[in-house]
């Protein structure tokens, strides 16, 4: 067979790491040019990403890496699945990135740049290893570039959110690396694929305690429900943009990463039934903490406390189906909370308050802005024609074509949670537009640098909530790759 | 009652890790792709020190992470202490033998940090042994000397070409040989010689120059806020 | 295609709105005439026609449109109502900033609920559904204050319903695999009747709070007395139409005759809900003091009635329930665009109390309203008059004496309430501040007069629409109707309209006659009158004041709307809960520790003990 | 006797992450929580270290000629331990400057007075 000719992925994280180390040196020889840093390296990203999917929808990429065998090295898995979350970090990377062109005005702005870029390749670099350790490896670098930089500011808030996140972010890659301990020690292993070959499937207690500690130590980043404390402090008090990918791609890397975990190494399906509950309860936890806030941010955060919980459950219906609803929701979800905490951001510099009340008559003075808001608004409740509403419909599809009544009764649950959400969002979009505001100053549009994510992000919402099928062959290659341990194997073990 | 409560917790999850520990004999077997290791390591890498040939050979991509978050930890740290105000404390001089000890101590100390790491590949130590030896020898002039300080630029260049070679030596990697990312593409040499070990040393140097610089920053950064 | 171009063509269209809005102001109102009136034209012209296209697929679903006699009824209704609210708009937005917004989403309302008509499976019924529902939030809101809780009232409520028709969808289309309409209507016959009634009950919901049939009814009088007057007339005429068309649909169309009617139980849930809904709102309405309330609750009995007619299952109350649909669509909006009127030149108010008198001042907008109040009675010669006369027919034919006696109930309540409004708004005295009110300008009179005319046209000549809904009765599976082009024929007993009209005629001969001869009798004036030499305030003798004050104190002590205070109250205690949960994040890290480490050493426990997973 | 030989690393190891977490749990004060955090850290990587030992065994390098490969202990868990240290010392850097920074900012280090962000 002829082999294909590809540019080698692992350039996905290597040039943005090098972009990130040339920063400090550009600051000495051409300062101005350092904000366009991140611009460059995540479109750079975007492209490689996209140019790959023809060859991955045929077969994974195996990239070794410091060696050539297969167990015994590092290797990067391009799958569909991982390729799609990385398409997704590049592009929301890229519409931040030239968001924060404008926003980011205070603080050491080259180190911001770095910590951003760093953060994001981290996440890329766990959606695409094939290693355990590697991938706690990277996940620290997702981490500590995000402690960082909820602290970024400053501020009293930033600087509490920010030291109490890192105490329960270590806490739990303390116990994730525990988990990959015990693991490595039992199976003498640490490649995903060659840990999966040993384990047929999770059955001995011997392996569900390594896995409960990687369960809890990824799910503190993913923000499931007792695991979620710091998610509403961290991302209502770090900078807009940073809230953006926060809110839009980190927790759903960590979101992966336990689920690549679960379905491809310990094929743990018993263990799927327990998530069932725990999404639908962190559904509900999230969206009824969010339902009472006055600081819009801190209810973005627990809005996206909700979505997870949604992302959880359908992922843990475990069919090919349920998991394409849960990748179509991850997209979704990325597009809707970026685009909120986008235009969040700046309506908060405008106006210079969190609090809801301060937003009135902002339809009247920043229009455009307030105009993406209401359509992230209505895509997150799931209102057609956007793109929120194929991703729930994916869900409820899949958790009915299993025609068992614990469905229905879980979805009445999501039902409730949905009327919640519509109910604190709806009460947003009446602020904005229908309430009159105190003052009378005239109009003060976003900066263009912001309205073109902001724009950007508003058209895939609306074009992928009409034309979802041209993204559905992707995802359903992602989830059945995901979904599909065996074939995981053959790919990367030959 | 919390306490009590806490400690419940704790004894549960360590009776957890012990019924899993049960499964590990201890001090008996190596692991898999340790034996593969320790049997391969020395022909596949030219490194005398297996665990050199894993960190920077297997297992480089680690490396790359690990150095990265050293680099995030000196920007994260420099990030979140730039905002503050700058407090002028009296420092305290140094007695004349303190000052004149970390002087003398200081080449020296700089000299075993680049035995440290050059011999990576062959004794114990490495790039961040050695890197944290270099960090020391400035602390210790910190400490001695108040209100010395290093070289803002040269540590910031020393710091990002450290990575940047390290990035580029692997990138080259990518068109040569066996064409993948971080491929030991130069010579083996003889092994437990100085020049063995094809890119390892190169790394390591890199390494040693990056972690040092680094930890010089965060020890700058901390220094400037006491 | 036609049917999807058409659509685009009206998005397109809308969204033109809302950017010639920004730069040519004065575009936006023609543009907006002109698009709904090229909808109304393009509907009007597809009559007679039957077939389905698909355009579009979305996540493996094919999605229809389609047109046929039923859904062109609906379809017409629509779009001919929204441009004559359109019309009426010109005038009563004409001072409002921001007014592109308002067209846009009129339009977007418009189109939504052509869509709806016009889906030809039930996933792009749901889209539109929903498109309808977020458009009709934007509207109801845009009049800011007191709007804005009734419009929130109005979206939960519909999230509601929506996401229950959507598990009830999808619940289907396990079932029988196809969500087209025309080939779940083949395969429903082969599901059991628990899966049937389980997905009635999952749209009936939806269907039930659009419809505002009791207890869904509480979205209701808010939003229709909040909304902008033109808005009104389409909430109260077609938008919560829309469910009485999706019980259509699910009855005849989906589930079909032999099936539904075999579920008896269920059948008479609905009518007693029917039942329900006719009567208690008839009585609340008469407690109104807010013409629009007034009227809103009003509409909520009337869709009492039109539930009933479906909901009774004969060929006689379906095709009344038809027809009275579109009847009230045509007098309830006509009402509501002449309370607008009044609004719109007394800048906003509507509260009865304080109005009256206006016979002199706007004798046009008096007409229209008497006309309209006459239809909604369902006097003789009006168009109210033939399906009340059919719904209530059928009731009694069948032997249902609850059921008309409860109709009956709603009539005398109607002419009340009806009274109530004409009098405190046109008659009695008028308030010294209204001296110098204008007649209602031309762009607002154009639709009352055309809607009146409907209403005394179909009045006399009840065959025309008739002969439609006839047809669509057919195509549901009953016989058809004996129609004649002035009245019913059937075998117990006949409607012609000549003969009422003769009797009118008649009548009104004697009354003119009578009062001929009373002509010498001398006209006073209010205040002219003997009092005992005591002073007596002007507002004795305002007529308007707490009109039916002894009704409204006996009702007022067990009339209320105990169904809406148990919504509120379980809101409050929802709104209550959710901050007492989110209480768990105490802002101390320790706790959170714990929480972390408490999950994991439940899930060892757990396992250790019991090996569940 | 024999069980405390054959598992003193591992009894060490774990009581080192007991203490940790204990820290953690109930510790007020932000230093001490971050010393908690240090031994958690240095608990697992002793566990993970005590994961490759051999006994008898020598250290993995071929420093003279004709050394036994299979009676060199597990290298692999000394190269993870290695990064894990620098990770443990990033994680440390950056909370000790929070530290800082939190008491410039509450003029205390006390947790428990530090709560303005809930709900």
């Amino acid at each position: 067979m002829k082999e294909i000719t590809y540019i080698n992925p692992v350039l996905l994280i290597a040039v943005p790491l090098a972009l990130a180390f040339i920063i400090p040196i550009l600051k000495f020889v051409w300062e101005k040019s350092i904000k366009w840093i991140p611009v460059a390296g995540f479109l750079f990203d975007l492209i490689v990403s996209i140019t790959l999917i023809p060859i991955v929808l045929q077969k994974n990429i195996i990239v070794k890496i410091g060696g050539t065998t297969t167990p015994f090295s590092i290797n990067l898995v391009v799958g569909p699945a991982g390729l799609l979350l990385s398409i997704m970090i590049s592009l929301a990377g890229f519409l931040v990135a030239i968001y924060a062109l404008k926003y980011i005005q205070e603080g050491d702005k080259t180190k911001y740049h770095i910590l951003f870029m760093l953060l994001l390749t981290g996440a890329i670099g766990v959606v695409l290893t094939g290693d355990i350790f590697n991938l706690f490896v990277f996940f620290e670098v997702l981490c500590i570039s995000s402690y960082a930089l909820v602290g970024y500011l400053g501020n009293r808030a930033g600087i509490e959110s920010s030291i109490k996140y890192l105490i329960q972010g270590s806490i739990g890659s303390s116990l994730l690396l525990v988990g990959i301990g015990l693991i490595y020690g039992q199976y003498g292993t640490l490649n995903m694929a060659d840990l999966a070959a040993q384990i047929k499937t999770a059955d001995s207690i011997s392996l569900f305690v390594p896995m409960f500690f990687m369960i809890t130590g990824l799910g503190i980043e993913a923000a499931i429900f007792p695991l979620n404390s710091w998610l509403p402090d961290a991302h209502s008090s770090a900078p807009s943009s940073i809230s953006a990918v926060l809110s839009g791609i980190a927790i759903e890397v960590g979101l992966y990463a336990m689920m690549r975990i679960l379905f491809t190494i310990f094929a743990a399906e018993s263990f799927m039934g327990f998530l069932l509950f725990l999404g639908v309860i962190t559904l509900l936890i999230g969206e009824m903490s969010a339902f009472s806030q006055n600081n819009i941010k801190r209810m973005l955060a627990y809005s996206s406390i909700g979505q997870i919980g949604l992302i959880v459950f359908a992922f843990s219906i475990a069919t090919a189906s349920g998991l394409s609803g849960g990748f179509f929701q991850m997209i979704s979800h990325t597009l809707n909370k970026a685009l909120l905490f986008l235009a969040t951001g700046f309506m908060i510099y405008r106006t210079g308050s969190m609090e809801i009340s301060s937003f009135r008559g902002l339809g009247k003075k920043m229009p455009l802005t307030a105009l993406f808001f209401t359509i992230g608004t209505f895509s997150i409740i799931g209102l057609p024609p956007f793109v929120g509403f194929a991703s729930k419909f994916l869900i409820f599809k899949a958790a009915l074509a299993k025609q068992e009544l614990l469905f229905i009764i879980l979805i009445a649950v999501i039902i409730l949670t949905t009327v919640i959400e519509g109910a604190y969002f709806f009460r947003i979009i009446q602020t904005l537009y229908f309430k009159e505001s105190d003052d009378k100053s005239s109009k003060q549009e976003s900066a263009i640098t912001a309205l073109i994510p902001m724009f950007i992000f508003a058209l895939l919402i609306l074009i992928l909530g009409i034309y979802p099928n041209w993204i559905m062959k992707f995802i359903h290659s992602a989830a059945s790759e995901l979904l599909n341990k065996m074939s995981y194997l053959r790919s990367v073990l030959g | 009652m919390k306490k009590f409560f806490s400690l419940i917790l704790l004894i549960i999850i360590v009776v957890g890790m012990i019924y899993t520990i049960h499964q590990i004999p201890f001090g008996k077997n190596q692991s898999k792709i340790g034996k593969y290791f320790v049997a391969n390591g020395k022909d596949e890498t030219g490194a005398a020190n297996i665990v050199t040939s894993v960190v920077v050979g297997y297992r480089s991509f680690d490396t790359l992470g690990e150095v990265t978050v050293l680099f995030l930890a000196a920007i994260g740290l420099g990030a979140i202490l730039t905002t503050t105000k700058k407090q002028n404390h009296d420092i305290e001089k140094a007695s004349l033998i303190l000052n004149t000890g970390c002087r003398f101590l200081f080449p020296l100390v700089l000299l075993f940090s680049a035995y440290i790491f050059i011999h990576g590949h062959l004794s114990p130590g490495g790039g961040f042994q050695g890197g944290a030896v270099v960090a020391s020898g400035f602390l210790l002039i910190y400490l001695a000397c108040p209100g010395k300080r290093i070289n803002k630029v040269g540590n910031t260049i020393s710091e990002s070409v450290g990575g940047l070679i390290f990035i580029i030596l692997g990138a080259i990697g990518l068109f040569v040989g066996d064409r993948y990312f971080l491929a030991n593409f130069l010579p083996k040499g003889e092994l437990n010689t100085l020049f063995s070990a094809g890119i390892i040393p190169i790394i390591y140097i890199a390494l040693g120059f990056k972690v040092g610089s680094e930890l010089n920053s965060v020890i700058d950064k901390m220094m400037e806020e006491s | 295609m036609i049917l999807f171009y058409m659509m685009i063509f009206a998005f397109v269209g809308a969204f033109l709105i809302y950017f010639a809005g920004k730069s040519f102001p004065r575009i936006k109102e023609i543009l907006a005439v002109v698009i709904s009136f090229l909808l109304f034209l393009f509907v009007a012209l597809l009559y007679g026609k039957d077939f389905q296209i698909n355009y579009h697929n979305f996540l493996g679903f094919h999605l229809f449109l389609r047109i046929n006699m039923f859904s062109w009824l609906f379809a017409l209704t629509i779009t001919f109502l929204g441009f004559l609210s359109i019309i009426f708009s010109l005038s009563y937005m004409k001072d409002k900033k921001n007014n592109a917004f308002y067209y846009m989403n009129m339009l977007f309302v418009n189109i939504a609920m052509l869509g709806i008509v016009l889906a030809g499976d039930l996933i792009s019924f749901f889209i539109f559904w929903e498109i309808m529902s977020w458009s009709t939030f934007l509207l109801i809101s845009y009049k800011k204050g007191s709007a804005l809780p009734a419009s929130m009232k109005y979206i939960i409520m519909s999230i509601i319903g929506s996401l229950s028709m959507l598990i009830g969808i999808l619940y289907l289309y396990d079932l029988t695999d196809t969500t087209i309409i025309s080939q779940l209507s083949h395969i429903i016959r082969f599901i059991n009747k628990g899966d049937v009634i389980f997905v009635v009950i999952l749209f009936s919901i939806a269907f039930g709070i659009k419809n505002a049939v009791i207890p869904f009814h509480n979205w209701l009088p808010p939003a229709h007395s909040e909304a902008p007057s033109p808005f009104s007339a389409i909430l109260s005429g077609i938008l919560i139409k829309m469910g009485v068309y999706g019980f259509l649909l699910l009855f005849y169309v989906i589930i079909g005759l032999d099936i539904i009617f075999h579920l008896t139980g269920l059948t008479i849930v609905l009518n007693v809900l029917a039942a329900i809904t006719i009567i208690f709102p008839t009585f609340l309405a008469i407690l109104q003091n807010d013409a629009k309330r007034l009227l809103a609750w009003s509409t909520v009995a009337q869709a009492g009635y039109i539930f009933m007619g479906i909901t009774y299952g004969t060929e006689l109350s379906v095709a009344g329930g038809i027809f009275h649909f579109l009847n009230h669509a045509i007098f309830k909006a006509l009402m509501f665009l002449a309370v607008g009127a009044i609004e719109y030149r007394t800048k906003g108010i509507r509260d009865l109390n304080s109005l009256g008198g206006f016979i002199k001042k706007m004798p046009f907008t008096f007409a229209a309203m008497l006309i309209g109040a006459m239809g909604l009675i369902g006097l003789p010669l009006t168009n109210g008059f033939v399906s009340k006369w059919l719904i209530y027919k059928t009731l009694i034919l069948n032997g249902s004496p609850f059921l008309a006696f409860a109709a009956l109930i709603g009539t005398w309540g109607t002419i009340l309430y009806s009274y109530k409004l004409i009098h405190n708004i046109f008659l009695g005295q008028l308030p010294a501040k209204f001296e110098n009110i204008q007649k209602a300008p031309f762009s607002m009179k154009m639709p009352m007069m055309i809607l009146s005319t409907i209403i005394i046209f179909f009045g006399i000549l009840p065959g025309i629409p008739l002969q439609f809904i006839n047809k669509i009765i057919v195509s549901f599976g009953y016989h058809p109707l004996n129609v004649s082009l002035f009245g019913i024929v059937s075998d117990s007993g006949n409607l012609n309209i000549i003969n009422i009209l003769a009797a009118t005629f008649v009548i009104g001969v004697l009354i003119v006659l009578f009062f001929r001869s009373g002509r010498k009798s001398v006209r006073v004036d209010q205040y002219d009158n003997y009092a005992a030499g005591s002073f007596i305030p002007k507002e004795k003798y305002s007529y308007t004041n707490s009109f039916y004050a002894p009704l409204d104190r006996f009702l007022n002590s067990f009339l209320k709307d105990y169904i809406d205070i148990f919504y509120c109250k379980s809101a409050a205690l929802i709104r209550h809960f959710c901050n007492g949960i989110r209480k768990i994040y105490t802002g101390y890290v320790g706790s959170y520790v714990m929480y972390i480490l408490l999950f994991l050493a439940v899930l060892i426990f757990v396992q250790l003990n019991w090996s569940v997973f | 006797m024999d069980f405390l030989y054959n598992y003193i690393y591992y009894i060490g190891a774990f009581g080192l992450i007991l203490i940790g977490l204990y820290i953690l749990l109930v510790k007020h004060n932000l230093i001490k929580m971050i010393i908690g955090l240090s031994i958690l850290e240095t608990g697992v990587n002793l566990f993970i270290i005590t994961l490759g030992y051999l006994d008898n065994g020598t250290a993995p390098i071929f420093s003279k000629e004709n050394l036994e490969s299979n009676m060199m202990v597990d290298p692999v868990p000394q190269a993870l331990v290695l990064t894990a240290i620098v990770i443990g010392l990033a994680v440390l850097a950056l909370a000790l400057s929070l530290a800082i920074r939190l008491y410039d900012s509450f003029k205390t280090l006390n947790l428990k007075k530090i709560k303005e962000q809930k709900w």
